[in-house]
């Protein structure tokens, strides 16, 4: 069953982080890709650079919220961001299938260029490759980035040591994104008024490097969800974290849907949505700050770190009872029971 | 209101627990035989809440652990046929067969489309004439009406290329079984959901006869608080009765709307359930007259001959014998991502449950 | 088994009825329930309302927690 | 006709011009992305910097000489190089259709990992996505690529004025490629000994700039082949560039499939061959050290600059005719007339 | 010997230049009628070598360029059926249909596949015994052999799903008309290809009753300035005979088994040409016995109403009376990217011809 | 029209014949060609064999160029 290339391989869980260890990591060996983080850290000619690079795929092409244009510009720039970074130039490469619309594709590239503007980068180098119809769905984009490392982050951008005690915050409600997505697909048959959470979260994460706040560590959620990215920081910054359910905002909505399809909206995908690790006490300023912005207005401490060697993610229900929160497994299937 | 946060409140909880830990006294095993019961009592992490001395077991009441490995397989085999679509539950997808999945099938070229309802799984057949749309029809008696109500309107609107391929399962005797195989509980907390089609009747046999406590409970927290200390309280006074936890949603007398054109459309028969073999009129298969939308009757396939499990140990489990962690592969030989046993791959399944859900007294 | 939530009728037409899921619409058939009413709310299961709530005995049950005595 | 993408929108030549034009370079507006050179060259926080990006989606994944792995790196460490940049750091983004075989996927992985090394450069950060069952052909692979600007070509990179009666060398022979891949297509049943010339020409470029060659110019061959890469030239440059076609290099075999097929080798793909512009004094020792590389064995002149004001490509035949070459208006089809 | 490159060398070439030079004396318009001739005569700068006195002019020889309109709009009404798959040539993928053609199409999501010859169209037939494969006959009497064969090898294994939708045309006819509609032309570049079937005798008629010079070309450069040297010394001279210039794959008699199959399966019939009209005994078609094969006969589909070309002067392009340059549309509203006409659409089209080849007076 | 060049013809099997196209090799149809021999060339057009090529004609036409007296 293991030699087939299945859903959950790219779904962001455990499947894939045991794809991209057993192949990826292995065969292509280098201490930066190891690291899994959201962007490599470089030196080129000793100047430090973010490097990150993404496929977008999503299905379909426009939903509420935004299109594959705007998430291919967001995600990237995100993955610059929340290492540190300056998000200065993408690239962007095409895969287009035969008989596409090109007001279609038009459509995107305008939603690309409005928000690589919004956030600042450019769009200096570019590809185009057609496919024979039926070879593709539609319109595939990879964006790469890079970014410089300001002076002000540097020590950001190596980690300060992570403590217990330090909390979590996250910028706002979780699954927005992929209900959105799912809500537009024809198979999904709900109609919703949610959007996706797809945005660029640079100025954001700027705001608070710019104040010399204590950041210790930020990754923006994406497929795999807020469980899957702590599982990831659990295990690469060799910490207990412990988060309390009622205080992750999720909206009623999304609650609703997932609660029909047997969804947990700790595992759904959100493309506007990074978590910060800060000291306790630095805590209330980041949030503050977080605050100021549009895109941090309902931003909130859900959970701590509980210990400096460990590895395990620990969720307290609404009721006080606690259970091991794992990586996702696979996609996610909608089901009966 | 809006019957769901308002049983999660913390503070009730805390009453009724405090109140659970009054009133035990000697040891209880209950066994919850709702899949959706054990994931509830795993994700608000319950377990961690209650005296050691009460003891939870899971029961059989996923329907897709307990769905034999051949019916996977004829699954499997239809899904091999050309100019056919299987139409299924996003729940069967990656259940093991004896040597694939439907998943697999699906990368490997065949048709096969995750549907939420079985109307949906009709559509299909009504907007591909061409093909023929086999609806694997699983689930317990809260499924089972959605299934009948598929046929009627196929038969009404005549489309001749919709089939269903039955294991609806029943739940009262599979409930009778395990007491019979020797399983020592001191109660069950009874299915809510299959109870509002069914009502409470189903349960007086199992109360009367084999003289257990059967409380049917509700999913929030203090549905199934309120539940545990019903049982205790049956378990201290030796009392051995049908109570209704559930009362805003289970009417004594359950649908009868939907147990009529069960009826209508079903009948009952004997039926394999994975780990616990054979059981009497466990299973509904489509009655004579609707033969035409039974795909086995209609589409003759060949299956592959069923390899059984190694190691699996998931049939003790759904009879409460054993827990998924004494399972030599639970967690290495067998995970969510490679499920070897159908509890595995479940997001109720016993075993997936223990892994996601893992108690606070198993972490620390 | 049987994921199973409470959702609200907004509408309905023949033996479908637009249901809300706290917010979310969704078409859910109403065969299996007698006499529907929009603002019912029933148990939505693999497409179905397959049951309607009882406010008054959920109510019932709530209160019937609060009004326990604590043991301690 | 125009609203939908066709297969030539993909295939290097007009088609895929005016869709650049009209849509990217509209939209986008960035000043490198439009000079549509091989790769962006930038300025990051003081430091110079070289970026690309391609996306490789052939079919079949695996031909003689080479395959899809082995292309994405030396397409992108290519376009690189041919701008005077030192590659250094790769990203990896793989889509990949479900039911793909995890084996195959190991093979190409480790081809890249082969490659990479061969040539010199890291793959740094990656990114994995899996599509549905038939949304995708097998596998598609995005490379994007960073490298610096070493002193020594700093000059080149800033481009020589290229003058009238500077010559055109290649560095062997046109069209295996697209041959090698043709052949291995189950539609086109043609059995050769053609290999893919898909190689990584950057040590092999970096042989002229370390020994401070006037080059004048450089771009590797893909898609469009020759005819459609000196039209950029000519374009880019505003010079006039006349071949002779009898000096240009073409297997035998290859020219007989084409011939056949109805198709042009001056049209045909190359993934290992670089044109370079030098002035004609110093023609013969930028042979001599291409020749000394095996990548360089089969270097020659085959024209030369005719105009230092211009946008024409002009080829003599066998005989000595003239006529006009154009780019490429479509993908090749194999035709009967 | 290899027959290719031994025909390009530059100093024969030279000779013979220089010949046609000495020779020349008044002014000549030749006409080649073979896009093959076309191509080879921009591909090599033939035009750039001759003196200005000699005029060659592009004929109908593009069976693509001749094809009528209606065919096409027959052709992607197939496309459009579900369970039909086109194999075509690739000449025929972007030729503009009235509103569509066989490339958008495809890419609209039918399925047509390009073939190299008529039996890998048959061998598809044959590997989808579900489909029906309609094989798209184009070409003059070189490529109608090959049709034949299939037909004839799908008659002998039985094959029930192939069927051809003929426009083999024939070339004699039309290089009449050519002369009837008064186009003034001192000689014809014979084509040399459908000259190796149907041998040089077909010609007789033009260079009796015509009065021109006919003189059988091969392809090459030296092929083609000697063929151009023995039509200025047929005019110098005031003769009209059919030389066979390409003496070695020419037989006077062409090749009678390729001509004994033709006339088995086909039989001739009138036909419209793009730009020409109709014209009498000009095509093949499948002969009543071969019906079965025969996809307009065999299987019905309403075709759009053909639209006539806006500005495209192409028909009279064909029949020599102007050049490409003449049109308006030329390079601007119609482009090999963007074809207006049938006579941009291939490579060896006048038009495609031209605009890729453009001989260097126009250059310079 | 009519695309074709010279190939060499280098076995035979029934109606088909490996055929190589300056050393490609490709399988012909050879139906429509009198007594086929491996070493002949013929001319390839749309899959099939359509002429052979007469050697000596080739050298002939060669020949006579050559031996064509310059004007000047
Ligand atoms: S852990 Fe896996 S193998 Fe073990 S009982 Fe559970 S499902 Fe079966
Ligand atoms: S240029 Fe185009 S429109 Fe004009 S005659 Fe030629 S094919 Fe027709
Ligand atoms: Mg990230
Ligand atoms: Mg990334
Ligand atoms: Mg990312
Ligand atoms: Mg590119
Ligand atoms: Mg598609
Ligand atoms: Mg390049
Ligand atoms: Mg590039
Ligand atoms: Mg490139
Ligand atoms: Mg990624
Ligand atoms: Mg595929």
């Amino acid at each position: 069953m293991n030699d087939y290339i299945r859903p959950g391989h790219g779904s962001g869980g455990k499947l894939m982080h045991e794809l991209i260890h057993d192949i990826f990591f292995r065969h292509f060996g280098h201490h930066e890709l190891k690291k899994g983080s959201d962007s490599a850290l470089l030196q080129s000619n000793g100047h430090r650079l973010a490097f990150t690079t993404d496929s977008f795929v999503v299905n379909p092409l426009f939903f509420p919220g935004g299109d594959i244009g705007k998430l291919a510009v967001c995600g990237t720039v995100n993955d610059l961001a929340v290492c540190g970074a300056i998000p200065q130039y993408l690239s962007a490469g095409f895969i287009l299938e035969e008989g596409f619309s090109i007001a279609e594709l038009e459509k995107i590239v305008i939603s690309m260029a409005r928000e690589a503007k919004n956030s600042g980068v450019n769009i200096v180098t570019g590809d185009t490759k057609v496919v024979h119809k039926g070879m593709a769905d539609k319109l595939f984009i990879n964006t790469s980035g890079i970014g410089y490392i300001p002076e002000y982050a540097g020590s950001f951008a190596n980690n300060r040591k992570i403590k217990k005690g330090d909390v979590l915050i996250i910028n706002g409600t979780l699954g927005d994104h992929a209900i959105a997505v799912l809500s537009e697909r024809e198979d999904l048959p709900f109609q919703s008024t949610i959007k996706s959470d797809c945005a660029c979260l640079n100025h954001l994460i700027h705001s608070l490097l710019e104040k010399k706040l204590h950041i210790k560590f930020m990754r923006d959620l994406t497929r795999g969800g807020l469980a899957t990215c702590l599982n990831e920081i659990a295990q690469a910054q060799a910490i207990d974290i412990e988060i309390n359910e009622t205080r992750i905002p999720v909206k009623a909505s999304v609650e609703g849907i997932c609660e029909t399809l047997g969804f947990d909206p700790l595992y759904l995908a959100n493309e506007g949505k990074v978590v910060i690790i800060v000291s306790a006490e630095d805590a209330s300023e980041v949030i503050e700050t977080l605050k100021a912005d549009d895109l941090g207005k309902e931003s909130t401490i859900i959970g701590k770190v509980t210990s400096e060697n460990g590895k395990k993610v620990i969720a307290e229900s609404a009721i006080g009872g606690k259970r091991l929160l794992q990586m996702r497994t696979g996609e996610q299937l909608p089901r009966i029971c | 209101m809006k019957y769901v946060h308002e049983y999660r409140n913390k503070e009730l909880s805390q009453k009724l627990i405090n109140k659970i830990h009054h009133s035990a006294k000697g040891k209880y095993t209950f066994m919850e035989v709702c899949g959706g019961h054990t994931m509830a009592i795993q994700k608000f992490g319950i377990p961690s809440l209650l005296p050691p001395k009460i003891k939870l077991l899971s029961g059989p009441g996923c329907p897709v652990c307990v769905t034999e490995k051949s019916y996977i397989d004829t699954a499997i085999a239809y899904a091999r046929l050309s100019n056919t679509i299987i139409a299924t539950f996003g729940d069967l997808m990656r259940i093991p067969g004896s040597t694939s999945s439907l998943e697999l099938e699906k990368a490997r070229g065949s048709d096969v489309t995750i549907v939420l309802s079985a109307l949906e799984a009709l559509k299909i057949a009504q907007n591909k004439p061409d093909k023929k749309i086999i609806f694997l029809a699983i689930g317990f008696e809260t499924t089972a009406p959605g299934s009948a109500v598929a046929v009627v309107q196929a038969s009404k609107a005549r489309v001749k290329n919709f089939f269903i391929l039955s294991a609806h399962k029943l739940m009262p005797p599979a409930m009778k079984a395990i007491v019979d195989e020797g399983v020592k509980i001191d109660g069950y907390i009874c299915p809510g959901h299959v109870s509002t089609i069914t009502g409470s009747a189903i349960y007086d046999d199992i109360a009367r006869k084999y003289s257990l406590p059967c409380v049917i409970s509700g999913f929030e927290p203090l549905d199934l608080l309120q539940t545990i200390l019903a049982l205790v309280h049956q378990v201290n006074e030796k009392h051995s009765t049908v109570e209704i936890q559930y009362a805003r949603a289970v009417q004594p007398n359950g649908n009868p709307k939907a147990k009529a054109i069960m009826k209508q459309i079903f009948c009952e028969t004997d039926s394999e359930w994975r780990g616990m073999g054979n059981i009497p009129k466990s299973k509904l298969v489509l009655s004579e007259k609707y033969q035409q939308y039974d795909a086995e009757k209609m589409i003759p396939v060949d299956v592959e001959p069923t390899i059984s499990d190694k190691g699996c140990i998931c049939g003790e489990i759904l009879k409460g014998l054993k827990t998924p962690l004494d399972c030599k592969l639970f967690g290495s030989g067998c995970t969510p991502e490679n499920p070897e046993g159908a509890c595995m791959v479940s997001g109720e399944g016993a075993c997936q449950a223990y892994y996601r859900y893992q108690s606070q007294t198993e972490i620390t | 088994m049987c994921l199973s939530i409470p959702v609200r009728i907004e509408s309905i037409e023949g033996s479908e009825a637009v249901v809300s899921i706290n917010g979310a619409a969704y078409k859910a058939g109403i065969h299996l329930i007698d006499n529907p009413q929009v603002g019912d709310y029933v148990l939505l299961h693999a497409g179905f309302a397959i049951q309607k709530i009882s406010d008054h005995e959920a109510r019932e049950t709530l209160e019937l927690i609060k009004q326990m005595k604590s043991p301690f």
